[in-house]
């Protein structure tokens, strides 16, 4: 069954169709490429996932139930997102952004805070515990009290990478999470994604321009150009349609190096 | 007792302070307040003080806040132990003290306000001077009703306890002749537009106008009225009786306004010229505000208590001193009264009109005798 | 033509540049290649004058320029296309464009350089009058870069300009630097993409933890075990 | 009857929309609230007035020679005390112009006294009456000046390269620096027009406030409600809402109660904020994910 | 006990003090301590008055933490908060004062009122931001300080209002002292209730709501929940403060509470340290006490108070918090400056 369906997903800016009628599903368990030109939609289609953008037609269903909740809400669900601009938050520590990726596993309100009784003292033990884990796992534990401004950005990316993970979610979606890494960073962070998947059995939709990391990765790709649909397929697929070589990889697509 | 004993009074010195807003939004009343006590002061103690002491004089700066006010109460009478706190300044910080200078036995002579619980009741410790604003209001409300033979009074009222207390005198008096406001407009004390105030006014033909504010908003608004064409007599508070500062902010407008006094203004007055005189010997060649000449009747006062006193001096006997004060004429200070149970400073005032736009020989004219409040019963 | 010399860089107390020197001949195209936070943006953060090297000197055509205000540093002719886009969000995209040329003098040639980078990104012609906070990633990077074009620099730092690209942009903008250099500018290259960098470059030099480890002809480079093993992420 | 309050709220409107001015400029560029603002107006409107009573200059050139060491004292402070901590957090930028206020307020009365003094107006003469509405000359020069001033550096800004460069040093300094543009320069070029804009609000002003420390008290926290009110990022804003501010204000006044004005026009203005929370004419500002 | 026994032992209790004063438990009840001792030195000292600046600085440490909550962790500046000082403070002199609630009962209410009332102004506040909500809390600031005076049957208008003396069991706080140990328990309660919040999961959503409101809501942060909440905290601290305020000056008016009061309240979490309880607690401090110490310069004392502002503001931009680790900085550098004259050296020799 599929996990997210997207129907007929259409998103205006003034003038300009950002999204098109847009329709495309994934698979639960499968690793999903979103790929496209650049301003071909595609962050705007997460943007209308995480209910930032409320579109102007179409739905939008996760595990069969149609999303139309405030996008605080979206996490509940069970879906997790990074940014395409690393958003963290600046003035906290690496741990305490992970941890706010475990603000929805969390209960203790202002006043259970202030008061910091011994069930909010075991509810954040608990949540440390978790948030360390998931540190050890990406191998960033050692930034962890440091600020999350001034941190290399191929680091900052890692954290935004647990932040998102930390709080098990059952749909991950990730844009551009390879880029501004280095060729090497970037085969480990491909393995990383791979084994979440395989470990922890998330669901992965990807946005990702490195190709060779998209082809290697991916179980299926949808192709977007001007808001719409273009192709669709598996890697091979959709490597070799000319449309998305006309669009997306140029002509000389085949030579591109794969890893 | 031993001259060491009393707090504050050494051989040859006598130690008073006072707090008064030296930085904050009443900072233009305080400095003043300050200079005119220091002139009288300097001048007396020139001439060889009180009793062969002189008198020194501590300023806290409070910030027109009453929480400081406090502190610095409780600064000069504990740290600098002072002998009586003079001139202090400012509705809040005098009234939020009044339990502190009770219980610590200090006397307080002239507070920088016409608030009226300062003299009612009396208070042992407590010599009010000004006039307070519910007296003056009713005084002014009589005069229109019966020297002026005015109908339809206005009241155009700042919103501080100048205005509210004024405003209910005005209305108390009023009240008397089974009369009310024909309209009562407010504004803020740091207001820059009067318009649609003015504009109310015009709607509702006021014979007369009393506007009771400070002096900022006072000269605003008559010269705002002057261009819409609300034309009334216009009256204002003593505070604003400034023969200098009033023609200077008003020009043309207000000519024609009358304000009650309680003290002698200058250019109207001979004792007035020894007060100028005075003041000039410390700040030379300039003109004295009539916050100055506030001051210096505190200082003048309480001078003359603590002369009566005598040498042996307490702060008791300053009370008791004080208490015999009977129609007493300073230089400034005129009819002051005390007795145990009689603390209000004045009940009767006299009226002046503006008649220039500037102020020179005969730019004010007093226009009556004393008038003193009738109340009826 | 542009001279690192023994350049010590910290920020506050953290040192992010050890003893880095660095050679730029003339008409040439150099590739900085490095993993994250070794300081490749720093470095040219140290060439644009917005960081101060504590020790070192940095010159441009024998020239100090070390310690010299940024916007004297532009207008001799050496501009960057920062990293992370840094358009300016509420302007236009035109306007974006022409900040550009802020420093230069020959305002008669502004028109024919806006033909010139519509050219290369037509895109931005047709979203010419769009806020450029509103645009796509990778146009925003487009922008950022004909930002840069627009100053007519002798130098261009370029600090990872494939970031968030589309393959075929990507390719189009390698092009362009090839195309740029040909008309004689020169080019220090910051990328993450070793192989597109050593594949356009002549010379690179490699950063490690804020010290050059390896440097040399691309050429070799490319072949080295080294580099193929850390930045091309081919293993053994 | 309401004819006329609005035409009087036009006329205290515009002293408003004067002020908000320069306060407009400065945040445009540097994001922050020029808390002193007023205090460096009142303290070039005392430079006037001496060089009008003292030197005994004609009323011109005593303007012209306060509007130049406006320039200067609005270029020294920038440098003095916002330039080294420019790099600081926005808002303690702000508490330092706070400090600022203090230090101005206190040692302008230090100088010239706490004691009101009167201003001459610029021009005088009888009110102008059109059709039983009454504005004075004064006002309608205080209307022209902040209509032509707000337009003149509306089309600055949006079209030419300097005011483009402004803009831009407002989004992002440290990519405006690597642009070439002299960040430093148009950072201090900024506080000098806008101590100017202030000094022609000062000048402006005084005839009706009368010149002391205090004068721009109030009409600063006005011209700050006015400039948010018309959306702060706008310099047209600031007119539109200086304008609209005065008019509500007497409208208010006249119709619901002059004792609780202030409260009514900023629950009113609150009230428009939160159908348009950028103000106005302001835009809300753009960022993408 | 001889004198080599003694010797040997002193080191090892000064050792044991010492780390016991400097474990984290060991501050807390050292810094208890002093804190308990310090207004009885004071007086001792013949410096009695000074008791009640003291007091009157607690009342301005709680409200800076407030704001600081507000401000300085959730990013909502807010330039009216002597309004909800005022709400708190009048809250609390009417129930005791008229409706004849002891004190226990009457400063939580006046609190909750406030919070109640920072509650609803969240509301709008919510689609507001940067200036924008500060007008609107300016604007709050202006029509609490109107609406008290023109209330005059409620609150004494400009004439102000008497407030009784705070009393618990029978126990009056008449005196400074004796108000010092309340206020003291009052802080503390208020200083642990602040440093849990913001350790833990809401104190990390407030900050997340400054630092980014789109990553926020992304994380399950419900934006219009923590925003409101954090006025209504805020208010909360500023409800309890303006309790304590009222009855320590036993009188309050419009005066009170005005516009400069919200700025200088402000200034004072600025001064100290932008999102950071001990810097609520040392900007609230300098900026309390700062006025009297200049408050006998002739002619000077605002020149003086804004001219202390500026040098801190102009040397410690990120608060007087910052200036141990300032003070690190600048000696590691001059080590590192003389380290390198060291090397430099050797390399000419
Ligand atoms: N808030 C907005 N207002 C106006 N236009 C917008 C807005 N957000 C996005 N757009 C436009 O919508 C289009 C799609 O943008 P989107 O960010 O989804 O592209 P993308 O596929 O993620 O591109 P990239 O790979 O470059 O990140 C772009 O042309 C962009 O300019
Ligand atoms: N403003 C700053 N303050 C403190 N440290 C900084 C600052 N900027 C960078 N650094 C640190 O300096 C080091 C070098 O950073 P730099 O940005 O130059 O790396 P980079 O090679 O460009 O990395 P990336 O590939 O992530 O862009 C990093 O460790 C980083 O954390
Ligand atoms: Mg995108
Ligand atoms: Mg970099």
């Amino acid at each position: 069954m599929a996990l997210l369906e997207i129907q007929g997903v259409t998103v205006r800016f003034g003038g300009l169709v950002a999204v098109n009628d847009l329709g495309f599903a994934v698979e639960d368990g499968a690793i999903h490429g979103l790929i496209g030109p650049n301003g071909a939609g595609k962050s705007t289609v997460f943007n209308c996932i995480s209910r930032f953008i409320r579109p102007d037609a179409g739905v939008i269903r996760f595990s069969g139930k149609e999303l139309a909740c405030e996008p605080h809400e979206v996490i509940l669900r069970g879906i997790a997102r990074t940014f395409q601009n690393v958003e963290l938050f600046r003035g906290q520590t690496v741990i305490d952004n992970v941890l706010l990726g475990l603000h929805a596993a969390g209960t203790v309100d202002i006043l259970r805070g202030a008061l910091r009784g011994r069930g909010a003292r075991a509810e954040e033990a608990r949540l440390r515990t978790r948030a360390a884990e998931v540190l050890d796992t990406l191998g960033i534990t050692g930034y962890a009290p440091g600020l999350a401004c001034g941190l290399p950005y191929g680091v900052q990316k890692l954290v935004e990478l647990a932040r998102a993970l930390v709080s098990r979610p059952r749909l991950l979606l990730l844009d551009e999470p390879v880029a501004g890494m280095n060729s090497a960073e970037r085969v480990d962070l491909a393995k990383t994604i791979r084994r979440i998947r395989d470990e922890l059995g998330v669901t992965v939709l990807l946005v990702e321009h490195d190709m060779s990391i998209v082809m290697g990765l991916c179980d299926m790709i949808t192709v977007m150009n001007f808001g719409s649909k273009i192709a669709e397929g598996t890697p091979h697929e959709v490597q070799h349609d000319p449309r998305v070589i006309e669009a997306y990889l140029g002509e000389d697509a085949e030579n591109a190096p794969a890893c | 007792p031993a001259a060491g004993q009393v707090p504050g009074v050494t051989a040859d010195q006598v130690l008073i302070g006072a707090f008064q807003d030296q930085s904050g939004p009443a900072a233009v009343v305080g400095i003043n307040m300050r200079k005119g006590m220091e002139a009288y002061l300097n001048w007396l103690n020139a001439q060889g003080g009180v009793n062969g002491r002189k008198i020194k004089l501590i300023v806290e700066d409070d910030g027109f806040q009453a929480s400081r006010s406090i502190a610095a109460v409780k600064k000069l009478v504990e740290q600098d132990r002072v002998f009586a706190l003079v001139g202090t300044l400012g509705t809040p910080g005098v009234v939020a003290t009044i339990d502190y200078i009770m219980e610590k036995q200090v006397p307080s002579v002239y507070q920088g306000t016409g608030v009226s619980i300062l003299a009612f009741p009396a208070k042992k410790y407590f010599f009010p001077v000004q006039p307070n604003y519910i007296s003056e209001g009713r005084i002014i409300a009589q005069y229109v009703v019966e020297n002026l033979k005015m109908k339809r009074v206005a009241v155009a009222c700042e919103q501080t306890d100048i205005g509210s207390e004024g405003l209910r005198g005005v209305k108390e008096q009023l009240a008397q002749y089974k009369m009310e406001p024909v309209a009562v407009v407010n504004f803020g004390a740091a207001d820059v537009d009067f318009s649609s105030q003015v504009l109310k006014l015009i709607q509702v033909k006021p014979d007369a106008v009393v506007i009771y504010s400070t002096i900022k908003p006072c000269a605003g608004f008559l010269k705002q009225a002057a261009t819409m064409g609300l034309t009334a007599q216009f009256l204002t508070t003593y505070v604003n009786a400034d023969p200098v500062q009033m023609p200077n902010l008003a020009g043309e407008a207000c000519i024609g306004l009358i304000a009650p006094g309680w003290v002698p203004v200058l250019g109207t007055d001979p004792d007035s010229q020894k007060y100028l005189e005075i003041y000039q010997k410390s700040f030379p060649n300039e003109m004295p505000s009539a916050f100055a000449a506030a001051g210096f009747i505190a200082a003048e006062v309480f001078s003359e208590g603590l002369k009566r006193a005598g040498r042996d001096v307490t702060r008791d006997k300053l009370v008791t001193a004080l208490e015999t004060l009977d129609d007493w004429h300073g230089v400034m200070a005129k009819g002051i009264t005390y007795t145990p149970e009689w603390r209000s400073g004045k009940t009767s005032m006299y009226f002046m009109r503006f008649e220039k736009a500037k102020f020179e020989e005969g730019s004010v004219k007093v226009i009556s005798d004393w008038v003193k409040l009738k109340i009826r019963r | 033509m542009l001279r690192l010399v023994d350049v010590d860089v910290y920020y506050g107390m953290v040192l992010a540049l050890q003893q880095v020197s660095i050679e730029v001949p003339e008409g040439e195209i150099v590739a900085l290649l490095g993993a994250n936070g070794a300081g490749k943006t720093t470095t040219l953060r140290a060439i644009s004058g917005v960081v101060r090297p504590r020790s070192g000197r940095i010159e441009f055509v024998g020239e100090r320029i070390d310690g010299s205000a940024p916007e004297r540093i532009v207008s001799m002719g050496i501009v960057q296309a920062p990293e992370g886009r840094q358009v300016f969000p509420e302007l236009s995209v035109k306007e974006n464009l022409l900040i550009g040329t802020y420093a230069r003098r020959d305002r008669r040639a502004v028109p024919g350089d806006f033909d010139r980078v519509y050219a290369h990104f037509p895109v931005l012609r047709e979203r010419e009058g769009q806020a450029a906070g509103t645009l796509s990633g990778g146009e925003q990077q487009m922008l950022a870069i004909g930002r840069a074009l627009m100053a007519r620099p002798k130098v261009l730092l370029l600090d990872e300009p494939s970031l968030g690209l589309a393959p075929l942009v990507t390719r189009q903008i390698f092009d362009i630097i090839r195309a740029l250099n040909a008309e004689g500018t020169t080019i220090l290259l910051v990328e993450q993409n070793a192989r597109l960098a050593l594949g356009v470059s002549t010379r690179a030099y490699i950063l490690e933890a804020g010290r050059i480890v390896l440097s040399g002809p691309s050429e070799g480079l490319l072949k080295s075990e080294e580099v193929r093993r850390s930045y091309l992420g081919t293993g053994a | 009857m309401l004819a006329q309050q609005i035409v009087s709220g036009l006329a205290a409107g515009c002293l408003y929309a004067l002020a908000a001015l320069g306060l407009v400029l400065i945040y445009r560029t540097m994001d922050i609230v020029n808390f002193a603002h007023g205090e460096m107006a009142m303290v070039s409107t005392f430079v006037a007035h001496t060089l009008l009573a003292r030197v005994g200059l004609p009323y011109v050139a005593a303007a012209v020679g306060a509007l130049a060491f406006s320039a200067l004292f609005g270029m020294l402070v920038e440098r003095v005390f916002l330039r080294p901590i420019q790099n600081g957090p926005l808002i303690s930028m702000m508490i330092m112009t706070l400090g600022l206020f203090m230090v101005f307020n206190g040692a302008a009365g230090w100088i010239w006294g706490f004691d009101p003094v009167s201003f001459p107006y610029a021009v005088r003469g009888r009110p102008v009456v059109v059709s039983g509405l009454i504005m004075t000359r004064d006002s309608l020069l205080v209307l022209g000046v902040t209509l032509v001033m707000a337009l003149g550096l509306y089309l600055v800004l949006r079209l030419t390269l300097a005011g483009i460069a402004i803009r831009a040093t407002s989004q992002n300094a440290g990519a405006a620096r690597l642009m070439g543009v002299p960040v430093p320069r148009v950072y201090s070029l900024t506080w000098g027009i806008s101590s100017v804009l202030g000094a022609v609000a000062g000048i402006l002003i005084a005839p009706t406030t009368f010149l002391s420390p205090n004068m721009m008290a109030e009409v600063q926290i006005k011209a700050f409600t006015a400039a948010v009110l018309g959306g702060f990022s706008s310099l047209p804003g600031a007119v539109v809402g200086g304008l609209l501010l005065g008019v509500l204000e007497n409208i208010v006044a006249g119709y619901i109660s002059t004792q609780l004005k202030s409260t009514f026009a900023f629950a009113l203005i609150v009230a428009v904020l939160c159908i348009r929370p950028s103000g106005i004419l302001g835009t809300p500002p753009r960022r993408k994910v | 006990m001889n004198a080599s026994n003694n010797d040997a032992a002193s080191p090892t209790i000064i050792r044991r003090a010492v780390s016991a004063i400097s474990s984290p438990g060991g501050r807390l009840a050292s810094g208890g301590i002093v804190l308990v001792l310090l207004p009885l030195v004071t007086v001792a000292l013949d410096r009695a008055y000074v008791v009640y600046l003291y007091d009157l600085v607690m009342v301005y440490v709680i409200v800076a933490l407030g704001l600081n909550i507000l401000t300085g962790f959730t990013g909502q500046i807010s330039i009216g908060h002597a309004g909800f000082m005022a709400i708190g403070a009048y809250a609390s002199a009417i129930l005791t004062g008229r409706l004849g609630l002891p004190f226990v009962m009457a400063m939580p209410l006046a609190a909750l009122l406030t919070a109640a009332i920072g509650f609803c102004l969240g509301i709008p506040a919510l689609r507001l931001h940067g200036h924008y909500l500060a007008i609107a809390t300016l604007g709050f600031g202006v029509a609490v300080s109107q609406l008290s005076a023109v209330w005059e049957g409620f609150t004494g208008g400009y004439q102000g209002m008497k407030v009784p003396v705070a009393s618990i069991l029978g126990l009056g706080f008449n005196s400074d002292l004796r108000y010092y140990y309340l206020a003291l328990a009052v802080t503390w309660l208020m200083l642990a209730a602040a440093r849990n919040i913001l350790r833990t999961r809401p104190g990390r959503a407030l900050m997340a709501v400054r630092d980014s409101e789109v990553a926020a809501q992304a994380m399950g942060v419900n934006l219009a929940k923590y925003k409101t909440a954090s006025f209504a905290a805020s208010a909360f601290y500023a409800g309890i403060a303006g309790s304590l305020y009222a009855h320590l000056v036993k009188f309050i008016s419009p005066f009170d509470f005005n516009l400069g009061v919200s700025l200088t309240l402000l200034a004072s979490i600025v001064v100290g340290g932008l999102g950071s309880v001990t810097g609520s607690v040392l900007g609230a401090v300098f900026m309390t006490l700062l006025p009297h110490v200049f408050s006998r310069v002739k002619n000077l004392p605002l020149v003086l108070t804004g001219v202390s502002l500026i040098v801190v503001v102009l040397f410690l931009p990120h608060g007087l918090v910052s200036l141990p680790w300032r003070l690190k900085q600048a000696a590691a550098r001059m080590r590192t400056r003389m380290g390198m004259r060291g090397a430099t050296r050797r390399g000419t020799a």
